[in-house]
């Protein structure tokens, strides 16, 4: 039986789930951590496209650039909980809504 | 003459600022003056020697490079000196009135703590207006350009302490600049055009560029009238035309040899010089030029009449400026570069003398400014009374003094230039002239006759000013007196030896056209003397005769006399057009009103505006981290659709 | 292709990378130095040889750049995603300097503020090699990772002084702003691979420019030019991507902004020349109405809202995305001269950035460093040299000629308009009237105005003799504006090698 | 009728997205990052299905092992007072779903988007994937040699993120025991030992 998922399908399931992740990170106002976690959603989205890009075009710059973007993620992971930590000690929370001592 | 002479009398004025800025208490008030005096004394004998070699003795125009300031492929710029015919003029206006008001300053600035400064900031403002006048390419002069701004700035501003000076110097400097981006996309577009941007690059390929259009908002324009135009808005600005004249009354916060220097013969002038040195390329764009002449015609009336009003002898003499500037553009406009120059030449030194004149009645009043509070100190300055009279004949145009040879033959320019446009700056010149003449007779009738109006005290410590400060108001007036006689020679387009260029269709470009202006018909060559004989006369009656007439008369006539009182309400207008619409918008988009932004910015509609704007827009700058997020990803969003659709 | 057995490896294919070989195990050893020396030794003997290192890289880079390694070593294992020319090296020149004065400027404010700790130099080595690396950057994954080294140094700067409110909220702002603009940067680069296959700038310029079919109306195209072109607006702050841009500069502690608002500027400014320039020259088209867009914003919003600032380094924050803006003129002409306009422009700003912030850094007002614009009142009675230091600088900033920042928007309003962009660049021309604005309000704030208490200088401090080497900059190489120009002009046209090969539209 | 690849698709799309939502709009934290694992899985399971097993793998061991056990851990360190935290969304709601379903649509249009021209993409791609080499063994001959150069930039990253974490989130407390290794191992008998003779029935 011919397979009838094609490239395409692995594209619209990233372009959503990368969507998600940009609406995750502006419509949600409780947790900081929770806007980590959406960035994720969109790095995983992007990781997608890029495998499967990878696979359809039979080249494997998708699939290295997708190991490197991983490595990078679990940096950025790192970087941003030690920030949130920090922002936690100092102001003794984490809404979203207490990040606006400064503006204007 | 060198060029290494040149080069010396140009740089000389920087030198001695640097000494006398930087220098400080290691030489001292009387070391700074010294030097600075020096500096601009010796660039007066050498700009002397230079007018002689050039100009007198006709020798051909020089031009000489300092310093390769850029040179790339397609950018050449140097530092350098082009000294023609018009240079020599401006050279000999420039160093001539500058070291006069340097030596007054030495007198009238005696009692002021920071005195090495202000000597300093005048020598800046020398040598730059030395750079503007001596540039061989157009980057110098707009250097020198924008050189003279910040002196100004800096010279207004003067007196810190006072608040009004401050937000004087600040306006002046804004307005200034508005015009000045006109300039400088002049200067871009020609760079654009011509892809050089020294003098002697540009004209000789003029003809080559005329016919070419330039694209610009969909619309084609002839390219010559575009960059024409962008310069007439920077000279508009500098020379305090309509539309940008409010910054040079205000300007008079500074103290009075500043005015002298700055706001009367030199740095306002810029603008008519960039008309004259740049006549080649006006001379081609033909629409550019009536508008020259309009502008010019309305600013001589408008300024005129409301130097009929004013109570502040320095403001008056400040409007006067206005409109004689208004004279200097019209003549420019019917291609009298000529006229217009030899007119900024005789102005430079009788309007000078009036400054320093009204230094020295202030100074004599104990620094009162207003004229309903003086009248009746002939008597105690018996200097400066006849000096002052016989600069206010000069501007008056009254013959024998300087002022009536170039006035009239503006005048008769304009009549000989036929048709409308022609008679109408006949007309509106004349006038302009009649108002002139009334005003400055209201203000020696108001100041030195009459009966004293200012208080005992001051009436006692009424006195004539040092000999330091009579002396250069003497030099002045033998410049005052003579200049018209001596230069007459100048109304031919001839004479200025290719520096200023008229197009041979054009009235003046012809030795038969300079004729016909000798020989317009009598009453139209008279008509201008007889009405400001007249109107001098009117003045002495209401002024001296029947001096309860005035306050009658505004009465009388009290929405005109309103009218020009309030300035034509050009800064009311300026604040309904920017202020009131743009509070109407900021209150809708910000709740609050906040007075202290605008007391803190001043009165300047464009600064208010751009405030209130800024207030509206910084409320998108909450502080949230999901909004901002919201709107980089609508910036994303409009940036794909837009491409997409 | 490639063949598949495992290829030997060519050391000397790393030599065009020498200068960040040698970088990257500088920035190791100076954390080895760090973790084995105790306190204050600590922080300022890797400080010292934080700056030797990034002198001594310089050097290096100039001896490669001489003895021409780029030509001897073409392709190699770096070779193929880094390239070496004049444009990269101009480019590093500006990014060192930047880190070279950042470091002079910090260590009196951490002293006083007891945050001296050594993995501040350390950071900043690793953030420069990250711009190095991005300017260098042939091949979009080099030019990723490149940036994201940098942008995670600038996340933990941003928040360096940790216990500092301020401080954290910025380095927060900043880390979520930048992950979610590196996040849209990635799906523009996996569609830019999907399309043509390839990570390599070359690659991706030869495929666009000979033509896909139908290549301008691809919609995926045209998101991928649009995701790439935010992600590297939202690095150098164009409008609307530049939100975050005024709190991390208020809230960072004040050398790292300093060394935000000068070294990553360059690069981003330069990696997203490179970038429009090369891969996506075929596009031409499209990306120069979206910056058409972006320049005026930019300018228009950096403009306006310095004037409402009350804090200098918002202000200056406004004050440098208004001059990205302009810069972003000169990006916009599409032509050699217009790259050589920012070129520049981007050598001045940096001078004049690093003097401002070498005024205030050298200020103190009731044992504070100074925040407020009104902390400067009456500073030309204190410390008459500062003031008139700052006032040279704001004037230069304002385009006051003869001094330099003049001719930073020469340049690029006269490409502008050579290249026919003529009411762009009289926008251009119009905001920096309004620039001057806020510029002399500084001015007469220092001049004119009277504080209850006055501002001091700091003693002894380097900022001093950095603001007046700043100063005397904006005088002098408006003078020698001439070499900065010939050499900016080398650099741009090395930009354009591609011309040569890809036949444009 | 669908093959089985497809419905595994289908089924690891389905739940893929399913969870993403769930992470959005979940009220507790803590089941946000059990969903993003969740997430995870269910992309690591796309991956396989693509043949890029060693990426699908990464990713279990990368996100779900490190990652996602991180933010877990976060989540218990800070102690968050799960009832105060706020509920909801922003105000803004409605515009925001409107730009996001805009955006989604888009990103949808451009993967849908006539990606490839005829056979010569193949030719020209960047690293062909060569024919009967294993995903893991063809991976890691490349990463090697070929992308050495990100790799260690990479290697440098993960430097970076060590060395943040601990300049910010590193404290030094007063009063905590060490453990001493030098010291510990330097002892001596006589340091520590001292023989008493006790007489029987007084003591020491």
């Amino acid at each position: 039986m011919l397979s009838t998922v094609g490239l395409t399908h692995y594209l619209v399931v990233a372009a959503v789930l990368f969507t998600l992740g940009v609406l995750g990170i502006f419509i949600n106002r409780k947790n900081i951590i929770l806007v980590l976690m959406c960035i994720e959603m969109m790095l995983l989205a992007v990781n997608i496209n890029m495998v499967s890009f990878s696979a359809f075009l039979h080249d494997l710059a998708g699939q290295v650039f997708t190991f490197f973007i991983l490595t990078v993620a679990a940096a950025e992971v790192a970087i941003g909980l030690a920030i949130v930590t920090v922002f936690f000690r100092n102001r003794g929370s984490i809404e979203v809504d207490d990040t606006n001592m400064m503006k204007g | 003459m060198t060029t290494d002479m040149y080069f010396a009398l140009v740089l000389l004025p920087l030198a001695a600022s640097v000494v006398a800025g930087l220098g400080g208490k290691r030489i001292g008030d009387a070391g700074a003056m010294a030097i600075t005096i020096g500096g601009v004394v010796t660039s007066l004998l050498l700009s002397i020697w230079a007018f002689i070699d050039i100009a007198v003795l006709n020798g051909s125009s020089v031009e000489a490079e300092l310093y390769t300031w850029i040179s790339t492929g397609t950018l050449n710029l140097s530092f350098g000196v082009l000294i023609d015919k018009l240079t020599a003029v401006m050279l000999i206006v420039v160093t001539g009135v500058s070291a006069m008001v340097h030596i007054y300053s030495v007198g009238y600035m005696s009692h002021d703590p920071s005195r090495a400064r202000f000597f300093s900031y005048l020598s800046l403002f020398t040598f730059m207006m030395l750079a503007l006048i001596t540039a061989p390419n157009m980057v110098q002069m707009f250097l020198g350009w924008e050189g003279v701004g910040l002196a100004s700035y800096l010279l207004i501003g003067f007196w810190f302490k006072k608040e009004s000076a401050n937000l004087a110097s600040m306006k002046a400097f804004i307005v200034t600049r508005v015009a000045d981006v006109g300039l400088i996309l002049a200067v871009l577009t020609t760079f654009a055009v011509f892809g050089t941007l020294s003098f002697s690059g540009i004209f000789p390929s003029l003809d080559t560029v005329a016919a070419k259009d330039y694209v610009f908002f969909g619309h084609s324009f002839p390219v010559l009238e575009l960059i024409a135009l962008f310069l007439l808005i920077g000279a508009m600005g500098k020379s305090a035309q309509f539309g940008f004249h409010t910054w040079l009354p205000d300007a008079m916060e500074g103290p009075t040899p500043v005015s002298a220097l700055i706001h009367a013969a030199t740095m306002v002038t810029a603008g008519v010089f960039l008309l004259a040195r740049m006549s080649p390329l006006f001379e081609h764009a033909e629409a550019v030029l009536t508008l020259v002449a309009i502008v010019g015609a309305i600013t001589a009336m408008f300024a005129a009449s409301i130097g009929l009003v004013q109570r502040d002898i320095k403001r008056v003499i400040a409007y006067s400026t206005c409109s004689q500037l208004g004279y200097m553009f019209f003549a420019c406009g019917i291609s009298a570069y000529s006229a217009a120059i030899f007119h900024l030449m005789t102005h430079a030194f009788f309007k000078a003398l009036l400054f320093l004149a009204a230094g020295s009645v202030i100074h004599a009043m104990s620094d009162e400014q207003d004229m309903f509070k003086m009248g009746g100190i002939r008597k105690y300055l018996p200097y400066t009374y006849p000096l002052m009279w016989i600069g206010s004949l000069a501007l008056m145009g009254i013959p024998p003094f300087a002022g009536f040879f170039s006035k009239d033959f503006i005048l008769e320019a304009a009549y000989a230039t036929g048709g409308d446009m022609g008679l109408m700056l006949y007309i509106f010149g004349t006038a302009a002239a009649l108002m002139t003449a009334f005003y400055s007779c209201r203000v020696m009738f108001l100041t030195f006759h009459g009966k004293p109006r200012a208080s005992k005290e001051v009436m006692h410590h009424v006195h004539e000013s040092p000999w330091v400060m009579v002396g250069p108001m003497m030099f002045l007036c033998v410049g005052a007196v003579l200049a018209g006689w001596l230069g007459h020679g100048m109304t031919d387009t001839h004479w200025w030896n290719g520096a200023i260029y008229i197009a041979e269709g054009h009235l003046l470009g012809s030795h038969e056209g300079l004729e016909e202006v000798h020989h317009i018909p009598l009453l139209a060559k008279f008509a201008p003397l007889v009405l400001v004989l007249f109107s001098s006369w009117v003045a002495y009656w209401v002024y001296i005769k029947r001096s309860d007439i005035p306050a009658r008369f505004a009465k009388a006539v009290d929405p005109l006399y309103s009218w020009v009182m309030n300035k034509w309400y050009v800064d009311e207008l300026y604040d309904l057009l920017f202020v009131r619409t743009a509070r109407a918008l900021g209150l809708m988009l910000w709740r609050r009103g906040d007075e202290n932004t605008i007391n803190r910015f001043g009165p300047d509609g464009m600064a208010y505006v751009t405030t209130r704007g800024s207030e509206a827009l910084r409320r998108l700058q909450t502080g949230y981290i999901y909004h901002y997020a919201f709107i980089l990803i609508v910036g994303v969003m409009a940036l794909i659709t837009w491409f997409i659709l | 292709m490639t063949p598949f057995n495992m290829m030997p490896f060519d050391w000397f294919a790393v030599a065009p990378a020498l200068p960040e070989v040698f970088l990257a195990c500088a920035a190791m050893g100076l954390l080895i130095v760090g973790v084995f020396s105790r306190g204050e030794v600590a922080s300022r003997s890797v400080g010292g040889l934080a700056l030797v290192s990034l002198v001594v890289t310089y050097v290096i880079m100039h001896a490669a750049k001489v003895a021409d390694f780029q030509q001897a070593f073409p392709k190699g294992a770096v070779g193929f995603m880094f390239v070496a020319d004049e444009f990269a090296f101009y480019a590093k020149g500006l990014i060192l300097a930047a880190g070279v004065f950042s470091i002079l400027l910090t260590p009196d404010f951490m002293n006083r503020n007891s945050i001296n700790k050594f993995e501040y130099y350390v950071l900043i080595t690793l953030a420069t090699l990250g711009m190095m690396i991005m300017v260098s950057a042939n091949d979009l994954l080099a030019m990723y990772v490149g940036m994201e080294l940098m942008s995670f140094c600038l996340y933990i700067l941003a928040a360096f002084w940790r216990d500092n409110l301020k401080s954290s909220e910025a380095g927060l702002k900043y880390f979520v702003l930048g992950s979610l603009a590196s996040g849209l940067m990635l799906y523009g680069m996996s569609l830019l691979y999907g399309m043509t296959g390839d990570t390599s700038f070359d690659g991706i310029g030869i495929l666009l420019g000979n033509g896909l079919p139908n290549i301008e109306h691809s919609v995926a195209i045209t998101v991928a030019l649009v995701l790439m072109i935010v992600a590297m607006a939202f690095k150098v702050s164009a409008v609307p991507f530049h939100m975050w841009t005024p709190d991390v500069y208020e809230g960072a502690p004040t050398p790292v902004t300093v060394f935000m608002a000068t070294a990553p500027k360059a690069a981003a400014m330069l990696l997203m020349m490179r970038v429009l320039y090369q891969p996506l020259l075929a596009l031409e088209d499209q990306w120069m109405q979206m910056l058409t867009v972006l320049s005026l914003l930019t300018m228009g919003i950096g403009s306006l809202l310095a004037i409402v600032q009350t804090n200098i380094k918002r202000l200056l924050a406004y004050s440098s995305i208004g001059n990205v803006g302009f810069m972003l003129v000169g990006v916009v002409a599409g032509t050699e001269d217009g790259v050589q306009g920012v070129l520049v422009y981007l050598a001045i700003y940096l001078t004049m950035t690093i003097g401002l912030f070498a005024v205030l850094l050298s200020l103190r007002r009731k044992n504070v460093f100074v925040e407020t614009i009104d902390d400067l009142a009456g500073l030309a009675r204190t410390a008459p040299g500062a003031a008139f230091a700052m006032m040279l600088i704001t004037f230069s900033l304002a385009g006051v000629p003869p001094l330099v920042g003049f001719f930073g928007k020469f340049y690029v309003f006269s490409a502008a308009i050579a290249a026919g962009q003529t009411w762009l660049a009289i926008s251009g021309v119009l905001f920096s009237v309004i620039a001057a604005y806020y510029c002399l309000r500084i001015v007469k704030v220092m001049y004119f105005d009277e504080g209850k208490f006055r501002p001091e200088l700091n003693q002894p401090s380097n900022a001093q003799w950095i603001a007046v080497l700043a100063a005397a900059g904006v005088l002098v190489m408006s003078v020698f504006i001439d070499v900065l120009d010939h050499t900016a002009g080398r650099a741009a046209s090395s930009l354009f090698r591609l011309e040569h090969t890809v036949a444009r539209h | 009728m669908l093959a089985f690849a497809d419905l595994v698709f289908y089924m690891f799309a389905a739940m893929l997205l399913g969870s993403a939502m769930g992470v959005i709009f979940a009220k507790n934290p803590m089941h946000c990052v059990l969903l993003l694992i969740l997430t995870f899985f269910n992309a690591a399971g796309l991956f396989i299905l693509l043949g890029a097993e060693f990426i699908g793998l990464l990713l279990v061991m990368v996100y779900v092992g490190a990652i996602a056990v991180m933010f877990l851990f976060v989540l218990m360190t800070i102690d968050i007072d799960f009832a105060v935290l706020k509920e909801g969304f922003a105000s803004y709601l409605p515009s925001g779903l409107i730009v996001g379903a805009v955006l989604m649509a888009e990103l949808v249009i451009a993967g849908q988007a006539g990606l490839f021209s005829g056979a010569r993409i193949s030719t020209l791609t960047a690293m062909p994937a060569p024919d009967g080499v294993e995903n893991i063994r063809a991976l890691g001959q490349v990463l090697f040699t070929h992308y050495l150069f990100p790799f260690q930039v990479a290697a440098l990253i993960l430097l970076v993120a060590m060395i943040g974490a601990i300049v910010l989130t590193h404290r030094r407390r007063e009063g905590v025991r060490r453990q001493n290794v030098m010291a510990q191992i330097a002892r001596t008998r006589e340091d520590s030992l001292s023989i008493v003779k006790v007489k029987p029935g007084q003591g020491i």
